[in-house]
């Protein structure tokens, strides 16, 4: 029955846009693809772990380790420092020369031509 | 418009140093930090003009501050293998770590954040001259 | 703790300090800073060397960077497969450097050289890193390093179609890198870790809750990866940024670049999703089909071209197809012909485009039909040119072959014989359009009609470094298999 | 009607989606280029928000250690990794926008389409 009631409700949804409004077909035809990602994405995301429960699989024992002993085993009181510098020290180094490859591309670039 | 930016300028700059030495201990931290020192000397050179600004800091200066940024970052990665731990360990290396919430503490991580603020402030600034100058 | 324990970390930190360092000194010292880089590549290549024997000696070498174990800190691991790859990129990196000493000269201005040495050893370290890395979000972080220093090596020509390319081909990698992150995140929030053995494990129990939440990261992990690896629907932006580019950034591009993504999405479907999962959905069905689908449309596409550079392009569309197909077989023989057509296809497109690179600089041709009667003014170069087509058709005695029989081979075994008609069939569209070229150029009537200037030794000596490994890995390939097919048990 | 509630718990997950969605139309059919960067920007800008979101706990605190207090805090991670991603779209940005700067120098638009037309009629 709501099935239903949906589907009369999209054509009259397009027959209004089409007709009163004086859309372009292909523009109404994009945004109707781009519903439907958005609806097969909503399927995912009505099934991932509820937003801000503190049982949710991301605050496990890593958060957990880090959120204890963090100030303990590397000196900073804020954690969010110490995970960028101490424990994941390798990403921020990778994103120094992202910003440094930023640099040599922009001068390469600009020096070339 | 000059003179505000003139009377502005140095509490910003100020307050990007602060940012980035207080990394460990508020929010905030090098890239942060930096950005608003970099933003500072951009501001100069908005505000009066590109030869001003380019007198604050020159190419070759810009530069040479951003390799060294980085490679003081990768050196101090590789003094930690020097003093026998992994590479880019902190405490494991012996870096001293001093009392938890003061300045002076948190061994490499307050020396990483420095360079860190330094390269960044640099790029901004190089970024913005170089875009400039190829619009010329 | 010896500095044979930092290997893992040491081979990506050298290249980085090398690119941190090259533009500085060519400033001040224009020869040191080629030397540099040479010399840092030597560094990287030792010491993936040793860090093979060590693999070899006592299994998977694990380094926790800063000394954290994983989940808390990052991870790189070195298997033999790994080990492979990264000897792969630095040794062929190596060679065309040697080459781009003397090639870039003349095809770049001379104050942004020392910029090119800096942005070719960022990306080596960064495909390195890619090869080693352990950790999704390092992973993607090395990814966007690679990205725009691909880019850029194709934006530094004073050529407006260089920009053009590199543009699009920035946007759709960002695209790439887009979607690899949302997948990532998504995998986080189901797991709750970002390394790879960890996710594996944890995964296992988290499919059963969260089976959507997975399978849309699988799917965004195939739309990244082959979007930058050049799966075939999603090869758009490839011609255009492989055919422009200065010599040695197409070799570079087409040799490794592409490939080091095929073998990322490889570690994701081997390493980072759960054995369970490859047999409940069909995800190797979608990349057999894609890369079937490749093979033959990369050489239609290729018998159209009138461009030598934009025609060797086209070629590694259909080339990269064959490493997805063995991929998709999910079978350990194919994994040994994908990754024996890793090393083959690496040193053959690299030498082809070293080729049409010599070609271009002693006589300025670019245009296929214009290359008629050009083997008796450059006998070198089309021998080079020769060989490398026979390998790309298959010829017995290069390498080519090795890799197509295993693929072929795999196919039979596990009963799907249309797969060896595929690859036969792409082998006869390879002929096709490579084979006019060789016959044209030696057997033709007239005599060429360009000047022509001679070929400077460096850049000989690189393309019969390269004749002679094709011809080496055609009739010596028993190790690298051996070693690969050691490797490929641990898998299945 | 279960997952109507599922997708109404998870609403900020849902714009993050739609986000995404956006940017990458966007990116993908316009002709400008400008509008190709800011919508990379807008794709990149919505899996950080997805990435910070998880991290987020009901009544929690910054991850900022005080000593005695006792509080729950939320998850440091996600923010330390959305961090060095912002930094990555940073440069990423800058670059394209180096390279808009020279094709415009060159063709004297940005836009694609009038590019290809300029280029086939030479």
């Amino acid at each position: 029955m709501i099935y239903f009631l949906f589907a009369i409700i999209f054509v009259i949804l397009t027959l209004f846009l089409r007709f009163f409004i004086g859309v372009e077909p292909r523009i109404i035809l994009t945004f109707y693809l781009l519903g439907l990602i958005i609806f097969l994405f909503s399927f995912t995301v009505a099934e991932m772990p509820t937003f801000g429960s503190p049982v949710n699989p991301a605050f496990n024992e890593v958060p957990q380790r880090y959120l204890e002993s963090g100030v303990a085993e590397t000196g900073a009181i804020n954690i969010v420092s110490s995970i960028i510098i101490d424990y994941r020290a390798f990403d921020t180094l990778g994103e120094a020369t992202v910003l440094f490859v930023a640099i040599a591309a922009v001068i390469a670039t600009i020096k070339a031509h | 418009m000059r003179i505000t930016s003139r009377l502005v300028v140095p509490f910003i700059q100020i307050y990007g140093i602060y940012v980035v030495l207080h990394g460990h201990l508020s929010p905030g931290g090098s890239f942060s930090g930096g950005a608003i020192f970099g933003a500072s000397l951009v501001l100069v050179a908005l505000s009066f003009n590109l030869e001003t600004g380019a007198k604050q800091i020159s190419h070759q200066t810009a530069s040479l501050l951003e390799s060294g940024g980085v490679l003081g970052f990768v050196i101090t990665g590789l003094v930690a293998i020097a003093l026998g731990g992994n590479y880019l360990s902190n405490r494991a290396a012996g870096f001293p770590a001093g009392q938890a919430g003061e300045l002076f503490s948190a061994g490499a991580i307050l020396i990483i954040t420095v360079f860190v603020g330094i390269k960044v402030a640099s790029t901004i600034v190089t970024l913005f001259y170089n875009i400039i100058e190829g619009e010329k | 703790m010896g500095l044979a324990d930092h290997f893992p970390a040491l081979i990506i930190v050298v290249m980085f300090i090398s690119a941190f360092l090259s533009p500085l000194l060519y400033r001040w010292a224009e020869k040191v800073s080629s030397y540099f880089v040479t010399a840092s590549l030597l560094t990287a290549f030792v010491f993936s060397v040793a860090l093979l024997v060590q693999v070899q000696q006592s299994g998977p070498v694990l380094y926790y960077m800063g000394g954290w174990p994983p989940p808390w800190g990052i991870e790189l691991r070195a298997d033999p497969l790994r080990v492979y790859i990264l000897i792969v990129v630095i040794s062929v990196s190596l060679w065309i450097f040697l080459y781009a000493l003397r090639d870039l000269k003349h095809e770049l201005k001379k104050t942004v050289i020392g910029w090119y040495y800096s942005l070719y050893s960022i990306l080596v370290g960064s495909m390195a890193g890619i090869a080693l890395t352990n950790d999704l979000f390092n992973l993607f972080v090395l990814m966007e390093i690679c990205a725009i220093s691909a880019c850029a090596i194709i934006s530094i020509k004073e050529d407006r179609e260089c920009l053009e390319a590199s543009f699009k081909y920035l946007i759709l990698s960002a695209m790439g890198t887009g979607c690899f992150l949302l997948g990532v995140a998504m995998l986080y929030m189901a797991t709750g870790y970002l390394n790879y053995s960890f996710i594996q494990v944890e995964l296992a129990e988290a499919i059963i809750h969260y089976p959507l939440n997975i399978f849309t990261a699988a799917a965004l992990f195939i739309a990244a990866f082959g979007t930058k690896a050049a799966l075939f629907p999603l090869h758009v932006w490839l011609p255009d940024a492989h055919a422009s580019a200065p010599t040695p950034s197409s070799a570079m591009l087409s040799g490794l670049v592409i490939k080091i993504y095929a073998f990322a999405l490889f570690l994701m479907f081997y390493q980072v999703f759960p054995k369970t999962m490859l047999d409940t959905i069909p995800l190797n069905e979608i990349i057999l089909w894609m890369a079937a689908l490749g093979t033959m449309f990369g050489s239609i596409y290729a018998m159209i071209q009138t461009d030598l550079k934009k025609m060797l392009a086209y070629s590694s569309i259909g080339q990269i197809s064959y490493i997805f197909m063995g991929i998709g077989f999910h079978h350990d023989l194919a994994l040994v012909g994908g990754f024996y057509h890793i090393m083959v296809h690496a040193v053959t497109k690299a030498l082809l485009f070293m080729t049409a690179g010599v070609i271009i600089y002693s006589t300025g041709v670019r245009k296929i039909s214009d290359l008629a009667g050009i083997g008796r003014v450059l006998p070198l170069a089309m021998l080079a040119f020769t060989i490398g087509s026979a390998s790309m058709i298959g010829i017995p005695g290069t390498g080519g072959l090795i890799s197509k029989w295993y693929l072929a081979l795999s196919a039979l075994e596990i009963g799907r014989p249309f797969f060896v008609l595929v690859i036969l069939a792409s082998s006869l569209l390879n002929a096709i359009y490579y084979m006019p070229i060789v016959i044209n150029a030696f057997m033709h009537q007239e005599d060429f009609q360009h000047d022509v200037r001679t070929v400077p030794l460096f850049m000989q000596v690189s393309l019969l470094v390269g004749m002679v490994f094709i011809i080496i890995s055609g009739f010596f390939s028993r190790p690298v298999v051996s070693l690969l097919e050691q490797a490929a048990s641990l898998l299945f | 009607m279960e997952m109507l509630s599922g997708i109404i718990d998870n609403y900020y997950y849902m714009v993050a989606i739609i986000l995404f969605v956006i940017g990458m139309y966007t990116m993908l059919t316009h002709a400008n280029m400008i509008k190709k960067v800011i919508a990379m920007n807008i794709m990149d800008t919505s899996v950080f928000l997805m990435f910070v979101a998880i991290g987020y706990t009901h009544g929690a605190q910054a991850p900022i250690i005080k000593e005695g207090a006792d509080t729950i805090y939320a998850n440091p991670l996600p923010g330390a990794l959305i961090l060095t991603g912002i930094v990555v779209a940073v440069s990423v940005t800058a670059y394209a926008l180096s390279l808009i700067v020279k094709i415009y120098r060159y063709y004297g638009t940005c836009d694609y389409d009038e590019i290809c037309e300029i280029r086939s009629q030479e």
